[in-house]
């Protein structure tokens, strides 16, 4: 058979099974040798509920999905050309997002009476119509994989099966025209304690790449070229490293300790779990008793003149509320990171949402307003929480960092940025007894002076109940609490001179606008270029600071005929939009634990512009 | 980090220590005494003034740090031991006080004490158990007797209270103490010795809340009958108690009784009292006395050394520098695994193998 | 001299003093007068901080307001008529409230050095021109009681300043001819164990009253004829009562026992207070270690199958939002009542605020919408309780109840209702278990069924994970999620099918609405039916129904040129209703920890009719 | 309120009470064999399936409730206890559990067990205490051991644990008692015990986490060393523990110690066991035992008699119906103090005058 080669410029793929099946590891090799290959790479986990359940059920089935591409490559969750299914349950779970007429790869040995019975199939889609639209390759991997390894000395025979991963690995490899070096090499380095398994592993990889190679399943291999990346120094960084990162990289900038005060929750604890690896770059973590308790914790170092950052998801923010009321009144820096999940309640905890975003502005007794930030990319975690603490310490006020659970498991190379340009962020802790006062403020930014406890001469009382204006003191005055209440709103409002203007990807104006925050960024930004160059007036406009808004935003939302939300919630910040600028703006709400994907995007946005439903 | 202030400490009176804020209880409130104390025991700690820092909860007794002229924090219902624990792992110089009321202390932020305690944050815990809630205006506390008739309990409460320092025992801190707001030097004294303590030093004061729970200590805070009622605990001395001095504590099985003797000869095998008692069972038994059965024990219940929390935070950083360098911003962005493209387009791997 | 009469259809009275000056008894005595005499009547309590001031301070200021009419009063709250000043302290902060050229009554005897220092007074008010706005009429009132009560016998002479306020309440029974008779027969009653405080109290009263008729100091006595009051029986209420009462009917109407789980909080405790007083209507409460245990009770009661309340004020509420998640993915029936004070924070806990609407709207993680009920008077927070219930059992729902401190506190004569006019509420308790599904649901009311344990048959599981459709099984399934997110805000949408239609006051139509919620209700109404007769163009519409809006909501608003919206927050409702309707409404804010008066309403409305500012 | 069901009580079997929810823990993990326990004993109780309730928090214990076909409630972090109290208030007639593990109950919800331990709700509390967070994938707990490597304590945890048996005794507890995931037999034994006691029962159970923190308990794990390890409290029997029964526990000062004898002729100073000692000296000292200085107790350490919360609030009611008569709408209404108001607008005061 004549081996044909179609070239592609961007391929998604999915590797899906058992969380017992090695789902994770085979997405990680694959990704580390199309990296190295040279594509641009993103990932994205989808991971089960978050205990494990049975072998073989729906909720227990893993993902690992890898976007590599020639381009530039904005969201690792978009639609799947290739489906890896290791069981009925993975294909079960998946097909759904699969593209039309994508590629699906299935165990066939695991296609069996019990197994399909616990995924709920009736019949065996393998052997029915319901696969018609896809190329389907039906491979026994099972079988294969063992007689491959069977022989191998010293094998544990318990364990046959645990290679199967790599058989589809290698078989995923030919396909796609990888090089198995770099996997090869990590085989050997891992196991390097136990010669079989790295036998073991290397014959599965090997076999199913060579399987693959001459089965002649495949009508052609596809190659996705090398992207033009940018020269640089490179690293892979998740949306929570990224952030981890970005809050010690404040502290370095700002030359002042870093505090971290969390208790763990899905899917914020990897922050925690990272920051607790830096400190011999001299960060604190407080693992403390609960949410209230880490916030408390939080405030606590903050008033002690540290860099404080608190994180946790959508049920520990709500926890959170009242002691952030009087981080507000007591006007004291911090970052409080909350990595969204999906909701109400419990929810779904290991999936990701955007339905934080009206809790992040009102989860509070009375009018208090903090300011918020949402980073846009796993990349862009570390740069959001550096501007996070920047306004912080600048404006002495709590900044809320809105994060998802999307962003905190995407994976992205990165491109380290040059120290430089990284600029310091002043902190100044007052020390001058002088015409002091707890509550006299900056003209520009109105931040009350830091005055940490242990200065000489700046004792002073703060706390929860209504301060008089410059003194501080506990006042009941009706004027001064009004007062009070308004310059809390114009610390916020002031902000917005310290932000970056909207900028608009697309088309400059003309008839959609899409408006997004956030984790949709990526898939977004995409489907308005690609309509853009398909010649329809499409713009995208993001927005990193919600509150306060962009100076611009009114201008630049008044450029497009139509304005679309879209949103993983079902209309938060369409409904804010609305509000501020009386503009009858469309929504575009999915929730459903997943991000969006480009082709529902443009749909929509060709709806819109078709005058449609 | 560690604050600096001049070197020499200059020698501080008590109004040094008085805010310009006018004081805010009920007339007659036990809370005065108590902020007496302090103010009188303040200047003979030897600290500087900026290095105090107060941070109280809500309640009456919360409003505290407005009246001392330190640093000061009114924080929120029940969570001023959070607040404190965040300071003190910021700075392990300052000296901390946490003011809190049996509502603050043991209903809202029960879990907050007991999670502070075990960590052993080296700050003082003073507890104004006045068993009512007074700033809400009288409803019963935990520490409430059962039956209580209050605000919200018309016929009587239903709940057997909490004891204070069992609850500090059993949570593990290291240092327990009871003294009364009718005692001034007493107060003094264990105020003293709960800051000199390295270590979380809990001390409950036994408070009159004027208004809404009157006489609630009568028993041991009348001076007339208080030799009767109370026993006060003094390191390797007898437990001796009575007018008379002709009363005192002995150990029958698992437990203690009370003999009575001539003063002039006391028996040899009276319980003596050690706050560092091998076994903390000394100390708990302690805990369980109560009038009539039994005189109150005033005083340290019990004080025993462990690593403090901020102190071991700080260590495992200052081991980590030691081990690993001090990071610095170019470590911290490149990792461990890093690779080079270069101006080709070619990716090269700069460090070992991600395994 | 001879005397004259002037005639007034309505005046409130404001007596201040110290917290230890019996301000709130005299008020109280003033009310009975009142009532028995035959007018309307409607009181409002202000008290000073939540903790004792020192004595002559500002913040140690207690206040009792009285409004009383012959006609049909709906606010207490209204800028006095009279004020009567017991020292400087009471002077200096009332002051700034009176109606220009209102009647300013002090004890001058009070208004020396040290108490005029204490009060923040350089000068002696009196003395200089600063209350030549007012009518001021200086009484030695500490003079005048010693003189007159010093020989009685057996007086204890520590306590004869306490009579004072009885001598001040004598010249305001004079100015304002009110018989003296309740109150002494009031007074004997009260003190009957001693005869000596007896004597000494009414002879301060009496001397107060004949001072003031002979003394020449008043230009002219005020009548206020008895009010064309409805036959009934009537009683006194406050907010927090009729909250309490309402949530006792509630009970009795459906037949189901009442559980109260709260923590106390100003200004929500005697809910709390009341609650545990109605025993023996088997009403149980449970006072809890903190508001999440207040709530947890709660939703525990509401799974037992009761009517199941829990109350709190603001900060309270925002530590109660994750739990309150529960109830909502659990659809478990409950009442929350959120009597709100001023924050953030702290804030001001004993004073009145409307700020946290968006809380109750926005305060949980996810999507979790709730039913919102404000009620708008003291009496209707009997009404709004039972509401509250009606809709929570028949549509499976937590409502959120927003009360407020000045509906809390304020107090007015109820004419009680027919019982036979109070609707039964129907409760079922699942009891078939054919094909019974924790989640199949009314096809109405989108109810599910209320299946308690002990029920034989029904044993099934419920938690905070997203539950499949019917089964209310755990479902990580995407399209399930968002089936259920809006299902669960279909839920609330479907109460509009059940709330009253808004009703216009005023102007059906034309140049102004004033659109309002909550306790600002009596202001807003009179100040539109004042204008409304003066000529203007202006109508009155009520929210009592926050969430779901009512219908005829947007039909409503469409009528007016302009819709102006008061609140005492910084605009809350404001932007709902921006966002719903698109319409650029007129935000009217107060943040003071006080209520609207009607003049400042009036006001306001002026100057949008007039175009101005 | 009160649920009738149908008079007689069928007779269940295990498989009665196992669900059709597929079991989701990780192979192996000690919360098998806990369920197992549970479901065996559950049909022993004579209690009818639809009378149990099981309450629970988050953690991987507290997906406890879905696989017991009861009532089951699967809450939120930390606050089974307050649901669990709520529901039994309402109908005293359930038999209520609450699951829960060591970071849902003493870390988040430490402060909801204390109260509802106090307070006696007659509930059963099963503590699945794996010395670990499992569901967030193995962070240390309130109970993991000073120095433990974890995800968020690279370099050991600086914290000292709470015992959770002694937490129970300070709060009051009326039983409390320990068990193991590795002895079905006195596991069951334990929770019919805990069930049948009318109060609040605290039940530890040492559970393995075989993913994050494998063989936490494993000195009483293990079969093979386990008779030396632990000594099993029996009501009035001495303190016997050994392979061959050849050691003992008895009283020094206010203390234990080990003595080892000849098993044939045990020594007659033995310590006896007794569960409702009068004073709770005795089983506060036992929960200080720990392994290897002194034998791990297994067992039920103290069980007393208190009135249960819910009784009490029941009670309450009664009396007060039976003192002023059941409230109607009518009394409710009018309260003490209204008037008439006429037709000719006149006034008239109807009750007593209010002072
Ligand atoms: C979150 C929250 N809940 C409730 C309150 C109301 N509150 C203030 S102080 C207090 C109890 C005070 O009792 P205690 O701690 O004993 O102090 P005391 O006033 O007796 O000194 C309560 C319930 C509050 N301020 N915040
Ligand atoms: C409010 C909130 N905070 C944090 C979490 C995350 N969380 C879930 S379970 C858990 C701890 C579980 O530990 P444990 O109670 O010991 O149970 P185990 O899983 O070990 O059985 C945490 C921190 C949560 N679900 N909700
Ligand atoms: S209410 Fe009680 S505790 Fe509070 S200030 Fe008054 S006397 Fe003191
Ligand atoms: S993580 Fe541990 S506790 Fe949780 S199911 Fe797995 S083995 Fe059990
Ligand atoms: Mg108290
Ligand atoms: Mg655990």
């Amino acid at each position: 058979m004549v081996k044909t080669v179609e070239s592609r410029q961007s391929i998604v793929i999915r590797f899906a099974g058992d969380s017992g099946d090695g789902m994770q590891l085979t997405g990680n090799r694959f990704t580390d040798a199309s990296a190295l290959f040279g594509n641009d790479v993103s990932t994205f986990p989808d991971y089960p509920a978050e205990i494990r359940a049975p072998a073989g059920t729906l909720p227990g089935v893993s993902g690992f999905q890898v976007n590599f591409s020639s381009l530039d490559i904005r969201t690792p969750g978009d639609a799947p050309d290739v489906l890896v299914a290791m069981n009925p349950a993975a294909l079960k779970v998946n097909i759904k997002d699969l593209k039309r007429g994508g590629i699906v790869i299935v165990n066939k040995d695991t296609f069996t009476g019990p197994n399909l019975k616990k995924a709920g199939y009736d019949g065996n889609p393998l052997d029915d119509a319901s696969l018609d639209n896809y190329q389907l390759h039906s491979i026994p991997i099972t079988t294969l994989n063992s007689n491959a390894v069977r022989d191998i000395p010293d094998l544990n025979r318990a364990f046959i099966n645990r290679s199967c991963n790599l058989f589809a690995l290698g078989v995923t490899f030919w396909l796609f025209d990888r090089p198995i070096d770099s996997t090869v090499k990590w085989i050997e380095q891992k196991f390097k304690k136990f010669p079989a398994v790295v036998a073991q592993n290397l014959k599965a990889l090997k076999t199913g790449f060579y399987y693959a190679e001459t089965a002649e399943m495949f009508p052609s291999q596809y190659v996705v070229e090398p992207a033009k990346i940018q020269p640089g120094t490179y690293r892979e960084i998740t949306g929570n490293e990224a952030t981890a990162i970005g809050l010690v990289a404040a502290s370095l900038l700002a030359d002042t300790q870093l505090f971290y005060g969390s208790y763990p929750i899905t899917p914020a604890s990897d922050v925690l779990h990272h920051l607790s690896k830096y400190k011999n770059y001299n960060v604190m973590t407080f693992q403390a008793e609960d949410e209230i308790a880490a916030v408390g914790v939080t405030i606590g170092a903050a008033y002690g003149g540290l860099i404080a950052a608190t994180g946790t998801s959508g049920p520990g923010l709500a926890l959170k509320g009242e002691a952030l009321g009087l981080a507000v009144m007591t006007e004291l820096p911090m970052v409080v990171v909350n990595v969204q999940r999906g909701g109400p309640s419990t929810g779904l905890p290991t999936k990701t949402e955007q339905s934080d975003l009206l809790q992040a502005f009102f989860g509070r007794n009375g009018e208090c307003p903090m300011v918020i930030i949402a980073p846009k990319s796993p990349i862009d975690c570390f740069h959001a929480a550096i501007d996070a603490v920047r306004i912080a310490v600048k404006y002495m006020v709590p900044v809320l960092y809105l994060s998802d659970g999307y962003l905190a498991n995407g994976m992205e190379p990165w491109c380290l940025p040059e120290i430089e340009d990284l600029p310091k962020i002043p902190v100044t802790h007052r020390t001058d007894p002088n015409e002091y006062f707890p509550y006299i403020r900056d003209t520009e930014t109105l931040a009350r002076p830091w005055a940490i406890p242990g200065t000489p001469g700046l004792e002073h009382r703060i706390g929860g109940l209504e301060k008089a204006e410059i003194t501080g003191n506990v006042s009941y005055d009706p004027d001064n609490h009004q007062k009070m209440c308004l310059i809390r709103q114009e610390k916020i409002d002031r902000v917005a001179n310290d932000i970056e203007d909207l900028e608009i990807r697309g088309a400059e104006e003309g008839d959609v606008l899409l408006l997004t925050w956030g984790g949709t960024y990526g898939a977004c930004l995409s489907a308005c270029l690609q309509l853009h160059e398909e010649g329809h007036s499409v713009g995208h406009a993001h927005l990193r600071w919600l509150n306060p808004f962009p100076k611009n935003l009114e201008a630049v939302l008044r450029k497009f005929k139509t304005v679309i939300v879209p949103e993983l919630n079902l209309g938060q910040l369409n409904m804010l939009i609305r509000a501020r600028f009386l503009i009858d703006t469309v929504p575009f709400n999915k929730v459903k634990g997943k991000p969006f994907m480009i082709a529902e995007v443009k749909e929509k946005v060709l709806e819109v512009l078709g005058g449609g439903k | 980090m560690t604050l600096t202030h001049s070197g020499r400490i200059p020698v501080l009176k008590k109004k040094d220590f008085e805010s310009d804020q006018e004081v805010r209880w009920c007339p007659g409130c036990g809370d005065y005494a108590i902020l007496a104390a302090f103010l009188k025991t303040l200047p003979t700690l030897g600290i500087p003034r900026e290095n105090h820092a107060i941070i109280s909860g809500i309640g009456c007794a919360a409003r505290f740090p407005y009246y001392v002229n330190t640093y000061g924090f009114h924080t929120i219902h029940g969570r001023a031991p959070t607040i404190a624990s965040g300071l003190k792992s910021a700075n392990p110089d300052l000296t901390v006080w946490i003011i809190t009321g049996d509502g603050d202390a043991l209903s809202i932020g029960g879990n907050h004490l007991l999670h502070c305690l075990r960590r052993n944050m080296n700050v003082n815990i003073l507890l104004f158990n006045n068993r009512i809630y007074g700033l809400t205006k009288g409803q019963y506390s935990p520490t409430s007797e059962k039956g209580k008739v209050t605000k919200s309990t018309p016929l009587g409460s239903i709940e057997s209270p909490v004891n204070p320092l069992r609850f500090a025992m059993a949570s593990e801190a290291t240092f327990v103490a009871r003294t009364m707001d009718s005692d001034l030097r007493h107060m003094s004294d264990t105020i003293r010795r709960a800051q000199r303590h390295k270590g979380v030093s809990f001390v409950e004061i036994m408070q009159n809340c004027i208004i809404f729970n009157n006489g609630t200590w009568k028993p041991v805070s009348e001076k007339k009958t208080r030799a009767e009622t109370t026993v006060t605990l003094e390191q390797n001395k007898p437990l001796i108690f009575g007018q008379k001095l002709d009363k005192g504590l002995r150990l029958k099985g698992l437990g203690a009784e009370v003999v009575e003797f001539d003063p002039e000869t006391p028996p040899s095998d009276l319980l003596v009292h050690d706050v560092a008692s091998p076994s903390s069972l000394h100390a708990y038994m302690l805990t369980e006395f109560d009038y009539p059965e039994m005189p109150i024990p005033i005083g340290v219940f019990r004080q025993v050394e462990r690593p403090t929390y901020e102190d071991s935070l700080h260590e495992q950083n200052r081991i980590a520098i030691e081990n690993k360098g001090k990071g610095d911003l170019k470590s911290l962005l490149h990792g461990t695994n890093t690779w080079e493209v270069n101006a080709d387009g070619e990716e090269i791997r700069n460090d070992a193998v991600d395994v």
